[in-house]
């Protein structure tokens, strides 16, 4: 009986002490997930995944905290490129693939109080002071942080207008 | 002259559909099926009707369950010839339960809850004969030697409608085993072929149909006809069949020639045990099985594997839904394996090497 | 868990080698504890187990000993040796148990049969075999009494070419849709009784000589070719 | 006997649609007269829009450049006819969703008077570059279907080694029989601009080839070939889609354009019929692209024809000229019925690419509502390019498009062999349309979000050097008001503990 | 040889560990999404499994069986089998980073892999040879990979049909590996004689 | 103010709902399927199983939660599995004493709780980081949801298979629960298929989906409950 303490303390003795070396000297180091999911998001610190910032979001991903379609601007296409990535399985058919909106500024509203030039991540908004500002549509990601700032609400969202480039064939119906 | 939401090409279409398709199946076993009914008489009649209609009414119940349109799905025939098939595979005089419960296993189990049409894994109608043949194998496996219709000595109407309905027992003189059943039972009473097979296998009388049997295994022949009428009309590839029965007939050469007591040969193989349906009517089944010609080859000759090997070493005296299913399985395998090489791809999906300027068109000599 | 601060002797490698050797002292010496708590009542599980087993071939009418312990490794024919338990009744070997196995349907089929000194079945039972519920397992007493319908034959009665089923043209009854499992049984019921025939004289007369003993002999001191005087 | 089951092919899969041609190719070429208005879209071709030139009210001539090429990828269009400008606004263009795009609206004349009236050319002697230069401002485009300006595929001679050009008279398209009577009636005209264009490539065989369904227009042609020109006509079995360039090429050269390259890459060039007869005119002639010819057809159609039409008629105009409608058409086409787009209504233009117009009753159309798709595996052994529609149709309904990808979405050319053919009949070709736009939109989408991510990168580090600036404006402010203090106060005390100071400094 | 061959069918096919004996169905269910990592799982089991039935058989005939330490036969097992994955995880990592990335997060679920247990009790139970032991457990990890990678393949094609949403995931992964396993029915009773 | 009494027996009703039901180990988990699919033959057998399994959680949620404050993480795998297993040797020994049928029946799988991947998970993501008291209730909740779920499936599998319920009770609980053995439908052969292995997978997955159905059914009531109300 002594023989069965024995031969199993030994086991656990030894066992432990070779786990105790794997781990001194197999150490992982830092995960290299988060700087590889910070590189795949937008990069605009946008806010409007309701986290401090990019950096912060691929955070919570990659600690499996967040879900994978949290950021707006990134779009359906994102969310499937994280959940990849974090191989974990989502249902993105409910996931509306937004048309991307553009700020436009109303001109007789703007007072050009430039508080939306500040504002903007992207530098998508020209204009001096006193003066009529213009979003430049191309560098405008449509994050809305202007339109919540001009006090006249002289800024909207506007979604982009069809063209025959923009034109897409639809999803068939299926039965 | 205007369109509401825009469609894409092309606008017009080769004749036929889904329905078509059906039909012409279910027109090709007809001859068969009527032969069948002739043989095992109103018995076998009462179980050709039960059958196909609890498939149309599990198919019906199944499809308001899901909430989709009735018609069009029951009009496309998928369910009717899902109904026969199984009920060709049946002991002809099964009772009436066996063939609800069949069709209700392939209609629900085997095909809506995977989505109905088209979505389903394995073949609806041998998974339900394999789930009865494991549940119920005393009625499974009680055939009965053919009792022509209106031939004396076979039932009536209405003994065929009690030997259905289980009112009245199968005489026991009138029951027999099939050939793949007789050999099995001679090797568990350690005789060789040589004396099983004499009484029991005549190929003539096996071919056209005169054995106890299923109904879609007797009448090989017929079968054969119906079968090569959907290989012409290009309902069913030539794949299938050929690699299926190719590679059952080359084993069973093979191993005849090793070892003749112990081993049935080709003539046997091909004509018994509902070969024939299989290979033309059921490995052939266009949801369950790959969809390139390379995969097809590949599916039927794994399949006449899979029966030679389960009828001639395994446990059950017939190996053909079990190797059906069991390739049904590996059909997405195969397709996602072996697709077909893209124009301007290597095999593997690479961009072919560009030739640069290859010598003379080989065409421009040709001038008439 | 990950964030805790530890302690910096709990990253040694010796804190985690006795840490898993202390857990692992103390597991073991609970299971050797439970273990020298249980050792007998397991065995004698098992035991009883197999007594109530060869109870129902030899009944307890006919011995007065432990046919369990009262072993004995029967050379056959073909080289293998065949454990054989033996009944005695007042130290005479009144009946002998051994098993038997057929090649069922779905696989083989282990059979403990009990045959008196006359060579007369006095039981059968089915250990183990994996034939079709519903269809070849109805060899099991419990759902049949088919396997009762050996009590009391012998080789010669019925005679010799009656014992088969009854499609085979014996005496025995198959049952529906299944005659492989029955024909088999009987074919090895009959063999066993044959075995028992042959060997008649080793396995009663053995037994008369020594003396009844709660042990088996050892298998080196009986060599069933042995003549006896 | 399963021979037949083994015969080799041109290439691998395609359809046999009935062809429905006798309708309209025995019909000569008819001139359509100028209708009351032209529509002429600034875009008719692949590539970047080209931009107007003239003001409402300008009075233009035919042949006039109304509006250039702009960028590297564009062309050139003309005024197809004399008259006045009367405005430049955006108009439905004939593409499926009959949105808008700028369309230049003439008001003709009735004079239909040329801007001038130049000297054919000796169209041999020019440089391969001024060919395509002249092709170039004739505002050509390839007339096959895909409308890419014929001039950069001209100037493809000079960065690859071109050994074989290939005419394109194949006209895969059931009803279409456009270019068969252009191969008959103007068999010379076509022949010179295949010879213009072989002399720009410098390729030395060039082959016209030819459905086996257009017997008299291959007779035509080998009557004006001769042997020691390399220059020949040849048949090759009807089969769709042997009109696509790939296939064509296979056909009868044997080789493949590796995927994502060109034809240029193995040495072959693919120009459609029409080109060439352009190409004779723009070249020989100096005339730039103004008109084409056009298959009036369709069940629904009265008279079908093959119809000269002024670029810029309104479709309704061919179908008022061809007896109107019998019948509401089901589907109202641009182009064949295969690869053909439909139209949202008859008031769209004809534009340089129209090969057809087509209107088609119900029963021509034969398309049923879908079914599942039962895996039958038709539309694989239909598909010319050897992919597996249904796999990929399968993964786009699931949203799955990276799968689709995977299966080989954009080596599909959508030739719609596959729609064809499915008992199911599943729109698979719209499907992979569908795809192609939401992966396109992604592409874009991602572009974008990297120029964006660069801005804001731009941003923040001008508001880090703006912010470092302040700081140290700020501190070296700092440092000189302490210095001038110090100062003060050393002025002030002249002699405080200078250990103290600097102490203070330190910290 | 025969024997082996026979004896590793049988394993593989016949008594299926997941579709008949019913062992290993958490990574059976839980890793078959994809066909690659299913094929990555069967591969890794596959190592663990035959290395783990050489190390039980060792320790049950060198330590349990002299010592009469049957009641320990568990308890020591799963601490091998523990050891062993633990040893096959630094050995790929030593030896290749690209195989450590597509094995190495299978590795610790392969502890709790209750096929690995079983297989070396199993050997135990069944009186295995040392040979023996490492056929049956090569035999039924590759029964272990086959119906993995075929399980993959069936729910691949899951992903994209038409599934009802009552049986859509789970519900119908568990029908389709019923319908599976009666096809395997089919080589019941297998018997190459 | 809530009374503190009140709130441990509230968290104690979630852990309860959460191991019964929305957290099932093997409804939502998908996890410990191997005993469950393999010992169903009979609910009698699957109430066996599922009594050992919630003795070895309970126990090892117990000695868990208790050691977590000297555990490390390099050993920690290591220690819970010595644990479980040293537990599962334990019950195996005991049963094989003292239930010994039911122990044949059982056979393999009793060593093979130790494997079960729910008392492992369970350990590490819950015992390993609560006081033992929620540890306990949780192990507890846990393994009467597991209970529940194999006696569930042992019935829906035995009674169309052999037509009996409970069949063999005596055997798991004494004599004095014979009245449980329930034979529903006398002289039925049964329908095999649901005692085979396949007839487990089938069996289960609709169970799945109708809790799916059940699931659905009851967010939808209590959605439109809450438009009502609002
Ligand atoms: C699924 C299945 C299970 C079977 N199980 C058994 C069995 O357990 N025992 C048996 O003797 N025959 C079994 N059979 C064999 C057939 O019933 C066989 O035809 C019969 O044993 C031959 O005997 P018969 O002369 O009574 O027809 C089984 C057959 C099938 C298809
Ligand atoms: C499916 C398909 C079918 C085509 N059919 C024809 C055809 O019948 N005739 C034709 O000239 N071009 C056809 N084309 C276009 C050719 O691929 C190619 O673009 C054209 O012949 C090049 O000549 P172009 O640039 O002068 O138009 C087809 C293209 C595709 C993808
Ligand atoms: C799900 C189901 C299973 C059945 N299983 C059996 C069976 O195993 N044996 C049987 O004789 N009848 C079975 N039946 C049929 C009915 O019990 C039928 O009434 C019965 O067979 C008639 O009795 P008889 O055959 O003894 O005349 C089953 C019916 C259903 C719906
Ligand atoms: C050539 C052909 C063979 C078929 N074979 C079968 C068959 O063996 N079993 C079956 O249930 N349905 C068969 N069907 C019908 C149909 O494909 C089947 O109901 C689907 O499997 C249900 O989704 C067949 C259909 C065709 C066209
Ligand atoms: S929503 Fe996207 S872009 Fe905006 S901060 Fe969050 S992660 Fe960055
Ligand atoms: S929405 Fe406004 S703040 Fe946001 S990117 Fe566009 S212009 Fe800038
Ligand atoms: S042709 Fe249609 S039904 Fe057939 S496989 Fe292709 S998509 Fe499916
Ligand atoms: S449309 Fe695309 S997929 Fe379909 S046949 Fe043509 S090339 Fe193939
Ligand atoms: S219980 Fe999870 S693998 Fe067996």
């Amino acid at each position: 009986m002594y023989a069965a303490i024995v031969v199993l303390t030994a086991m656990g003795l030894l066992l432990g002490y070779s786990l105790g070396m794997a781990a001194k000297y197999l150490k992982v180091e830092k995960d290299p997930l988060v700087d590889e999911i910070e590189d795949m998001l937008p990069g605009t610190n946008c806010g409007q995944c309701g986290l401090p910032g990019c950096s912060s979001a691929a955070q919570a991903l990659a600690a499996h905290e967040a879900p994978v379609t949290l950021c707006p601007p990134g779009g359906k296409a994102l969310a499937q490129q994280l959940a990849d990535k974090l191989s974990v399985s989502v249902d993105l058919s409910g996931m509306e693939e937004e048309a991307p909106a553009f700020a436009r500024i109303k001109e007789d509203q703007c007072n050009g109080c430039t508080r939306c030039y500040k504002v903007c991540a992207t530098d998508a908004i020209m204009g001096a002071n006193r003066q009529i500002h213009t979003v430049f549509t191309e560098a405008c990601n449509g994050c809305g942080k202007c339109v919540e700032v001009c006090p006249t609400n002289g800024l909207v969202l506007v979604p982009e207008t069809p063209t025959l480039r923009t034109w897409r064939w639809s999803k068939p119906e299926a039965r | 002259m205007t369109t509401t939401t825009p469609v894409s090409g092309p606008h017009t279409h080769a004749p036929g559909g889904v329905t078509t398709q059906m039909g012409w199946v279910i027109l090709a076993l007809l001859p068969a099926t009527a032969f069948g009914v002739y043989l095992f008489g109103w018995p076998a009649l009462n179980l050709l009707l039960i059958t196909v209609l609890a498939a149309i009414a599990f198919e019906v119940i199944s499809l308001r369950i899901a909430k989709r349109p009735v018609t069009p799905f029951l009009m496309d025939g998928s369910a009717l010839l899902t109904g026969l098939l199984l009920a060709l595979t049946l002991p002809p005089w099964a009772p009436w339960w066996i063939a609800v419960l069949g069709a209700g296993f392939a209609i629900v189990v085997g095909k809506h809850v995977f989505g109905g049409l088209g979505q389903n894994l394995f073949n609806p109608a041998m998974l339900a004969r394999v789930a009865l043949l494991v549940s119920f194998p005393l009625e499974m496996t009680t055939w009965v030697t053919p009792q022509p219709m209106f031939a004396e000595g076979s039932p009536g109407f209405i003994e065929g409608l009690a030997i259905t309905f289980g009112l009245a027992a199968i005489p026991d003189a009138m029951t027999g085993a099939t050939v793949l059943g007789e050999t099995q039972t001679g090797f568990s009473r350690d005789l060789g072929l040589s004396e099983t097979l004499p009484g029991v296998y005549d190929p003539m009388q096996q071919a056209l149909g005169f054995i106890p049997a299923s109904m879609g295994e007797g009448s090989a022949l017929l079968l054969l006809a119906g079968g090569l009428v959907l290989m012409a009309r290009r309902i069913i590839s030539w794949e299938i069949p050929v690699a299926m029965l190719g590679t059952l007939a080359g084993l069973a050469t093979i191993f005849m020639l090793i070892d003749p007591e112990r081993f049935a040969g080709p003539g046997l193989h091909l004509i018994s045990g509902g070969a024939m349906l299989a290979a033309f009517f059921i490995a052939t089944d266009p949801v369950t099985s790959p969809s390139t010609m390379r995969g097809r080859l590949i599916f039927g000759a794994g399949c006449g594997l899979l029966i030679y090997v389960i009828r001639t070493w395994g446990g059950y005296p017939e190996g053909i839904a079990f190797a059906i299913i069991l390739m049904n399985g590996l059909a997405p395998l195969i397709d996602h394996y072996l697709r077909p090489r893209t124009y301007g791809r290597t095999r593997g999906g690479k961009p072919l090497e560009p030739k640069a300027s290859a010598p003379a068109a080989p065409v421009t000599e040709k001038r008439p | 868990m990950t964030t805790v601060a530890q302690p910096s002797y709990r990253q040694r490698v010796g804190y985690h080698s006795a840490l898993l050797g202390g857990i692992a002292l103390m597991a073991s010496a609970v299971l050797v504890i439970t273990d020298m708590q249980t050792r007998d009542t397991i065995a004698e599980r098992q035991a009883e187990d197999f007594r109530q087993t060869l109870e129902q071939v030899i009944p307890a009418s006919v011995h007065d000993n432990q046919p369990q312990q009262d072993t004995y490794q029967l050379q056959t024919a073909d080289g293998s040796s065949l454990e054989i338990y033996r009944a005695r009744q007042e130290g005479r070997v009144s009946a002998v148990a051994f098993q038997v196995t057929g090649r069922g349907y779905a696989g083989p089929i282990e059979i403990l049969m009990g045959v008196d000194a006359e060579g007369e079945v006095l039981g059968v039972r089915v250990l183990r075999h994996k034939e079709t519920p519903g269809l070849g397992d109805k060899i099991e007493v419990a759902r049949d009494p088919w396997i009762l319908s050996f009590d009391g034959l012998s080789l010669g009665d019925p005679p010799r070419d009656d014992w088969a089923v009854k499609k085979d043209g014996g005496i025995f009854d198959q049952f529906t849709g299944a005659t492989i499992t029955p024909r088999v049984v009987v074919n090895a019921v009959r063999d066993g009784l044959e075995l028992f025939e042959q060997h008649r004289s080793t396995l009663l007369q053995r037994g008369d000589e020594s003396a009844p003993s709660a042990l088996a002999p050892p298998p080196a001191l009986l060599s069933p070719e042995e003549p006896t005087s | 006997m399963l021979s037949f089951l083994f015969k080799r092919r041109a290439f691998q899969g395609g359809v046999h649609p009935e062809d429905r041609k006798q309708a309209t190719s025995h019909l000569p070429i008819q001139t359509l007269p100028l209708p009351e208005r032209l529509y002429v879209p600034v875009q008719q071709h692949i590539g970047a829009a080209a931009q107007p030139r003239v003001q409402t009210g300008q009075k233009v001539l035919k042949g006039e450049m109304i509006a250039t090429g702009s960028g590297p990828v564009s062309a050139a269009v003309h005024a197809p006819t004399s008259g006045t400008v009367v405005a430049v606004e955006p108009h439905p263009a004939p593409h499926p969703s009959g949105l808008p795009v700028q369309t230049i609206v003439i008001e003709p004349d009735g004079d239909d008077r040329w801007v001038d009236e130049p000297e054919p050319e000796h169209a041999l002697n020019l440089e391969p570059e001024v060919i395509a230069q002249r092709v170039a401002e004739a505002g050509v485009v390839g007339m096959g279907g895909a409308t890419f300006p014929a001039a950069i595929k001209l100037n493809l001679g000079s960065r690859h080694t071109i050994d074989t050009l290939v005419i394109n008279g194949s006209e895969c398209e059931p009803y279409l029989t456009c270019d068969d009577r252009l191969m008959r009636e103007r068999t010379q005209e076509v022949i010179d601009g295949v010879r213009i264009m072989r002399h720009a490539l410098g390729a030395r065989h060039t082959l016209i080839v030819l459905e086996d369904n257009k017997p008299e227009a291959l007779a035509a042609l080998q009557e004006h070939l001769y042997e020691m020109d390399h220059l020949e006509a040849i048949s090759v079995p009807t089969r769709y889609p042997m009109g696509s360039e790939k296939h064509m090429i296979k056909a009868v050269t044997g080789r493949e354009i590796p995927a994502g390259k060109l034809g240029a890459d193995i040495g072959v060039i693919v120009h459609n019929v029409g080109t060439a007869y352009a190409v004779h005119r723009a070249v020989r002639m100096r005339r730039p692209l103004v008109s084409r010819i056009v298959t009036v057809g369709g069940g629904a159609v009265q008279r079908p024809a093959n119809l000269q039409v002024p670029l810029g008629t309104r479709v309704e105009e061919l179908l008022a000229y061809c007896g109107g409608t019998r019948e509401t058409p089901a589907r109202l086409l641009m182009g064949g019925p295969m690869m053909g787009q439909i139209m949202p209504h008859a008031q769209v233009p004809v534009v340089k690419g129209t090969n057809g117009v087509i209107a088609l009753t119900a029963a021509e159309i034969n398309i049923d509502d879908p079914m599942p798709c039962i895996r039958c595996g038709r539309c694989v052994a239909a598909c010319p390019c050897g992919l597996m529609p249904l796999e990929m149709a399968s993964r786009i309904r699931s949203e799955d498009m990276d799968g689709a990808a995977a299966y080989g979405l954009m080596d599909c050319v959508a030739c719609g062999s596959c729609s064809y053919v499915c008992p199911s009949h599943i729109p698979l070709v719209q499907y992979f349309q569908h795809a192609k736009g939401v992966l396109a939109d992604r592409r874009e989408q991602q572009r974008r979000q990297e120029e964006l991510k660069e801005l804001a990168q731009q941003r923040r580090a001008r508001q880090e050097a703006e912010a470092k600036a302040k700081a140290e404006a700020a501190a070296r402010k700092k440092a000189e008001r302490e210095a001038k203090k110090r100062a003060q106060q050393a002025k002030a005390k002249e002699k405080p503990a200078p250990a103290k100071d600097n102490e203070k400094a330190e910290a | 040889m025969t024997e082996f061959m026979l004896l590793l069918l049988g394993t593989a096919l016949v008594n299926n560990v997941v579709l008949v004996q019913f062992l290993g169905l958490c990574p059976f269910m839980g890793v078959s999404n994809k066909l690659d990592t299913a094929l990555s799982m069967g591969l890794a089991t596959t190592f663990v499994l035959t290395l783990a039935s050489v190390a039980g058989w060792l320790l049950e005939y060198f330590v349990l069986a002299p010592l009469d330490l049957g009641f320990l036969r568990i308890l020591s097992f799963i601490l091998v089998i523990a050891a062993v994955v633990q040893f096959t995880e630094l050995v790929i990592r030593k030896t290749s980073a690209a195989l450590h990335r597509v094995l190495g997060i299978f590795l610790p679920l392969i502890t709790t892999n209750c096929a690995v247990l079983g297989v070396a009790l199993l050997n135990i139970q069944e009186g295995h040879g040392f040979l023996q032991s490492v056929t049956f457990g090569f035999g039924a990890a590759l029964g272990f990979t086959l119906v993995m990678v075929i399980f993959a393949g069936l729910r691949e094609r899951l992903a994209v049909n038409n599934v009802p949403a009552a049986f859509a995931g789970a519900p119908i992964a568990f029908i389709v590996a019923g319908l599976l396993s009666l096809g395997f029915m089919g080589f019941a009773g297998l018997d190459f004689a | 103010m809530t009374h503190p009494a009140k709130l441990i027996l509230d968290d104690y009703r979630r852990l309860f709902r959460d191991g019964i039901w929305d957290n099932n180990v093997v409804m939502a988990q998908m996890l410990a399927l191997c005993p469950l699919l393999a010992v169903t033959g009979t609910a009698t057998n699957g109430l066996g199983m599922g009594l050992a399994t919630t003795f070895v959680m309970v126990a090892a949620a117990l000695l868990i939660s208790m050691l977590r404050g000297i555990i490390t993480p390099e050993v920690r795998i290591p220690v819970f599995i010595l644990l479980i297993a040293a537990l599962v040797t334990l019950v195996d020994l005991v049963m094989n004493a003292y239930l010994y049928e039911m122990h044949k029946a059982l056979g393999l799988f009793i060593p093979l709780i130790v494997t079960n991947c729910a008392i492992l998970g369970r350990a590490e993501s819950f015992a390993s980081r609560q006081p033992v008291h929620r540890a306990v209730v949780d192990g507890l909740a846990m393994g009467v949801g597991f209970t529940l779920i194999l006696v569930v499936l042992g019935a829906v599998r035995e009674i169309p298979g052999s037509g009996t319920l409970f069949a063999d009770a005596r055997l798991l609980l004494g004599d004095g629960f014979a009245w449980m053995e329930l034979t529903l439908i006398p002289e039925y052969r049964g329908f095999l298929l649901m005692i085979l292995p396949p007839g487990a997978f089938l069996a289960l997955g609709f169970i799945l989906a109708g809790k799916r159905v059940l699931d659905t059914r009851l967010a939808n009531r209590a959605a439109a409950v809450k438009m009502a109300q609002a």
